[in-house]
């Protein structure tokens, strides 16, 4: 006799210890297994792309740093290079170096995040997040020393950035290079090679590299699924195209690879700042650009890769000091796109950890 | 496979069995204070009244427009014509602290504070009125004040405003 | 005990009465003795927390934070009791209770020292094992009764989970039966002249184990996995309803503790001390034991993450099962063999050197049995994709 | 490097595959007819010369009298980009062909394209609102809307 069931309408979310921040999806669910599903979003959209276009060039600056949290100096970056763009401003090299630099700390810190945050939802109770958290304040001190605020940078500026490095940055700099990768085996021990994370994680939440492109995903999402794409190599902006680093590529784009994936980041981010700290020249930290920018008229796109994919700013200016329109290309947002295709037919505990592996900030998502 | 099926998941159990004999990385915070760095935007400002000439350049560059300024102009024997200040208010329960302000002001008359306990009971408890600017703590933090990082000033004590600026008064 | 209590109440009760009062005052003094333990549990459990997660942990209430339990208890008691319209009243209000009963009627049969029992009964483990099947009808019910998609899901897997694990683990236990030849308690503790975790390696592993599934402690904590179903089957329950769920939590998990240690750890046993002291001795040393029992737990789940339903599920059938059994089948083998080999007349056991003899036979067959089985496991491996991305400035 | 391909060498071939497509032609952009967007795209996205398999973003800019619909593709394999851009004259019910068929990157972009600037894409899978709820009275982005 067959069995009368039917399916239950899920709410994952407003508020739910794993959509970090305030997302939801719907699920249709038969039993634990996942039938259909729909992100909704939206629960915290402030209008940043409205609010820009009443800001200054410079005050637009501190909106950036509220779009993803976790990585301030990035979207900074991506903000002041597509100004830079737009009103052709040549910066000097010591400041590219020292952007650099900056925003590859971001990078590590946001991956610690980003994993640490995986494997709480995987179930570790907050052990991993909490040696995680450890290293992410140690970065956050370092950029406090740089620029005198923890997450809300507004460090870079149009030309270049706010200030030179002071003088104790270098040396702490090279300490906790120095210490880092002992930590990334740490994780590599307590993580990498866990059985339980391995049967948890492999095979769990695929995303192809055919569908991964045509999704638009980007970052390191886009790499686990095997697609050898970074826009520090293939485009290179600032002064990425001087250091040695490889892109590491996961094979199948389950959960396990985009963990693995960040991970390998974290190495690569380290030998990049190595190399920038031993070639930064002296110099300017600032071209001579006004407080108040008046770009000409006209429009420009640039993206960077972020921690979390292809950050792009579209700006179009009507030679105010403000903008007319400035759009925000953010990578959580076209990335959680391919949430839905990715967790159906998965089980509920899965669905948790594919949207951790997809490390969505939903500032950014809902700006 | 070469290993044991397990073993990770032991060597993780090790991993952490370390850290029980470690020092904590935590600090008790109201017992033990971490001092902040030298260019720590706090959640204080320190304002020198004789820097400033009340020209507003703050207020424009505030991008939330919290700063409210309300001059009128007057003469003094030594300087001569000037705008005296009647109001300098900031309202720090709005303030994002992004320092743009200290960055627009020419006389070097803003400087972020490095004070971070500021904590009251009303939103009103956090503006800080120009009367609190001229009798408060003169501890400016370096945030975009390079004259500062050259004297190696770590705001420890009180400086006066003929030090603070980059043209003495 | 009970006899010296039982003599005094003799003084001016008749017998019976008095066998009843004397059974009043052991359940007071045992319930407020293990409640109070308990609370302190939950304390150590956020402090040792603390320190493997490289933090301090609790420690402003009181010195070093050990009135945080009493905070705590004072914080949930003056909170407001939320019953939610949709709810079924009834089952609702009673399952916190059907959930703490059984973790508390366990301590009944569990030996603290020679004469510290409350009732030692001849069936005491299969006692333990009836009773505690118990409470997963509190859970189901509060699971139910609270009208919630997420206390459903929690309890529906809580149901799975407890029924899977209670097969290994109660093979597991009919092993240590055979072995001992007596279901008491203080015939099972009073066998072990040397601890049975040495003889019985295969039984200690399954059980601990089967334990960790039963308690839903990490890393099988399904049933209230904090990142998926927020709470489990007590998310709608708030106040003291709360906290009589997360007080029966841990008074299973160290009552199983309690029985882990009977079972294996040779109870009240000082380690190569046969004689026993004092009682108190003796009781001081079964709760020693019993907390490193307790904080073994803590360690799990400050370190392993939690798995899936179907993969806790297929480990219990899959391979804690025939591994359950095969040791059974090689005990009772044992059994047989060893009874014969020294000559064990009836309603003797067996003498020590046969013990140790019996425990490196198993060592060994375990150690074989694990390396076959390690040529079974294949690690999951699909086809690597990959996609054609050709282009200049990157090198390949 | 990436590079920006000039816009009348695309141009070219574009009018080639689908004829009276093109608008007019600037620098690094072209402006294309929104009936044709889609079979440009899917020209675009298939044709080995372009290979644009990647869909950057999609964006809309309120110009007072019209409505500017910019879309940005990048290619993956070949590295290159290109801009294309649509006009659309008039405040109300203005509508475009979705390209979600083409590329699946653009079904949020249109929704929100739609949530925040009012412009329905026609045989989109699902459009509604994405970043406001249900109900909500207006379009943010728009320049009339306060």
């Amino acid at each position: 006799m067959p069995l009368n069931t039917e399916p239950i309408l899920l709410n994952l979310g407003p508020h739910h210890p794993s959509t970090h921040g305030v997302f939801r999806l719907r699920l249709i669910m038969d039993g634990e297994i996942i039938e259909d599903a729909e992100p909704v979003m939206g629960y915290m959209h402030r209008g940043s792309e409205k609010l820009a276009e009443e800001r200054t060039y410079t005050q637009i600056i501190t909106l950036t740093d509220r779009l993803d949290w976790l990585s301030g100096m990035s979207n900074n970056l991506a903000y002041v290079r597509t100004v830079e763009k737009l009103s052709d401003v040549e910066v000097p090299e010591r400041a590219q170096y020292i952007r650099v630099i900056s925003v590859e700390l971001m990078r590590i810190a946001s991956h610690c995040m980003a994993l640490g945050f995986l494997i709480n939802d995987l179930g570790a109770f907050a052990t991993p997040l909490m040696y995680m958290f450890r290293e992410r304040e140690k970065i956050l001190d370092l950029l406090e020393m740089l620029c005198g605020a923890r997450i809300t940078f507004s460090y870079m500026r149009i030309g270049g950035i706010s200030h030179d490095l002071p003088e104790e940055f270098l040396p702490a700099l090279r300490d906790f290079v120095d210490q880092m990768p002992k930590h990334i085996d740490e994780y590599d021990e307590l993580l990498t090679k866990n059985e339980i994370i391995q049967t948890r994680a492999k095979g769990q939440g695929l995303l192809s590299a055919q569908n991964a492109v045509d999704f638009g995903v980007t970052g390191p999402n886009l790499r686990a699924s095997g697609v050898k794409w970074d826009l520090r190599k293939s485009d290179p902006y600032e002064v990425y195209d001087r250091f040695e680093f490889d892109i590491p590529v996961g094979d199948h784009g389950d959960n396990y690879d985009r963990y693995w994936v960040r991970l390998q980041e974290m190495r690569e981010s380290l030998k990049i700042i190595s190399q920038a700290m031993e070639q930064i020249p002296g110099g300017l930290t600032r071209a001579n650009v006004p407080f108040f920018v008046h770009p000409p008229a006209g429009e420009a796109y640039s993206h960077i890769e972020a921690p979390k994919g292809h950050l792009g700013f579209y700006i179009v200016s009507d030679g105010t000091i403000s903008p007319w329109r400035c759009k925000i290309r953010s990578p959580s947002f076209i990335n959680l796109g391919a949430l839905a295709s990715m967790i159906i037919g998965s089980k509920l505990a899965d669905v948790v950890v594919t949207f951790g592996s997809l490390d969505t900030i939903l500032g950014e998502v809902d700006r | 496979m070469t290993s044991f099926y397990g073993l990770g998941a032991l060597k993780g159990l090790i991993v952490t069995l370390r850290y029980l004999f470690r020092k904590p990385f935590t600090v008790e915070y109201p017992d033990e204070k971490l001092v902040p760095n030298p260019r720590f935007r706090g959640n204080s400002f320190v304002w020198y009244e004789d820097r400033c000439t009340g020209n507003g350049a703050c207020a424009k560059a505030c991008p939330l427009g919290i700063i409210r300024i309300v001059t009128h102009p007057t003469s003094r024997p030594d300087i001569g014509n000037l705008y005296a200040i009647d109001r300098f208010d900031i309202d720090t329960g709005r303030c994002m602290f992004c320092a743009l302000c200290i960055e627009a002001c020419p006389y070097d008359a803003v400087f972020m504070g490095n004070d971070f306990e500021r904590a009251t009971k009303t939103r009103d408890g956090l503006v800080i009125h120009k009367e609190d600017l001229v009798t408060g703590a003169k501890l400016p933090t370096q945030q975009f004040r390079p004259q500062l990082e050259a004297m190696e000033y770590k705001g420890e004590e009180e400086l006066d405003q003929h030090e603070a600026g980059r043209w003495s008064l | 005990m009970s006899n010296e209590i039982i003599s005094f109440f003799n003084t001016f009760l008749s017998t019976s009465q008095s066998e009843a009062m004397a059974t009043f005052v052991g359940i007071f003094f045992l319930i407020n003795f293990v409640i109070i333990i308990v609370a302190f549990m939950t304390l150590l459990e956020r402090r040792l927390l603390g320190r493997l997660q490289n933090r301090i942990g609790p420690n402003r209430t009181g010195p070093n934070g050990l009135l945080q339990p009493f905070a705590d208890v004072i914080k949930l008691l003056t909170k407001e009791d939320i019953v939610i319209p949709a709810a079924d009243r009834w089952p609702f209000n009673i399952a916190p209770l059907l959930a703490l009963m059984p973790a508390l009627s366990v301590w009944i049969v569990i030996p603290f020292a020679p004469t510290w029992i409350l009732a030692d009964l001849d069936i005491g483990i299969l006692f333990v094992i009836a009773i505690t099947g118990v409470s997963v009808i509190g859970v189901f019910m509060s699971g139910w009764a609270s009208a919630n998609k997420f206390a459903l899901l929690g309890s529906m897997r809580s149901v799975a989970s407890i029924i899977s694990y209670e097969v290994p683990m109660i093979l597991a236990i009919i092993a240590v039966v055979l072995l001992v030849g007596s279901m008491s308690m203080q015939q099972i503790v009073l066998f072990q002249s040397i601890p049975l975790v040495l003889v019985q390696p295969a039984s200690f592993v399954i059980f601990l184990l089967a334990i960790v599934a039963e308690l839903n402690r990490s890393p099988f904590d399904i049933v209230e996995a904090e990142s998926e179903i927020i709470a489990g089957y007590h998310t709608e329950y708030t106040g003291m309803k709360f906290a009589t769920f997360f007080l029966a939590e841990y008074t299973a998990a160290l009552a199983w503790s309690a029985v882990v240690v009977t079972l294996f750890l040779s109870g009240w046993r000082i380690p190569f001390v046969q004689a026993d002291i004092h009682p108190f001795i003796d009781g001081l040393v079964f709760l020693i034991k019993t907390i490193f029992v307790f904080c073994i737990f803590v360690w799990f789940r400050g370190t392993w993450p939690r798995l899936r339903i179907d993969q806790i599920l297929g480990f219990s059938w899959k391979v804690l099962f025939p591994i359950a059994t095969l040791n059974l089948v090689i005990t009772a083998i044992e059994v047989l063999v060893f009874n014969d080999v020294f000559a064990v007349a009836e309603g003797e056991t067996l003498p020590t050197i046969a013990l140790v003899a019996m425990g490196l036979i198993n060592i060994a067959i375990f150690i074989v049995v694990g390396i076959a089985l390690n040529k079974f496991i294949k690690p999951i491996d699909q086809e690597p994709q990959s996609y054609p991305v050709t282009r200049e400035g990157m090198t390949l | 490097m990436t590079t920006a391909l000039q816009g009348n060498d695309a141009a070219q071939h574009i009018s080639e595959a689908v004829p009276q497509s093109i608008l007019s032609v600037e620098e690094n952009l072209i402006f294309v007819s929104a009936d044709a967007i889609v079979s440009i795209c899917e020209f675009l996205k298939s044709d080995s010369r372009y290979a644009f398999d990647f869909l950057e973003a999609i964006s809309a800019v309120d110009m007072i009298d019209h409505f500017q619909v910019v879309y940005h593709l990048l290619s993956l394999s070949l590295n290159q980009t290109l801009v294309l851009k649509i006009q659309l004259y008039g405040r109300d019910d203005l509508s475009l062909p979705s390209i979600s068929g083409v590329w699946k990157a653009a079904d949020f972009q249109e929704r929100e394209i739609y949530d925040l600037n009012g412009i329905t894409f026609v045989d989109h899978p699902n459009m509604k609102r994405i970043l406001t709820w249900d109900g909500f009275d207006g379009h943010p982005l728009r320049k009339d809307f306060l």
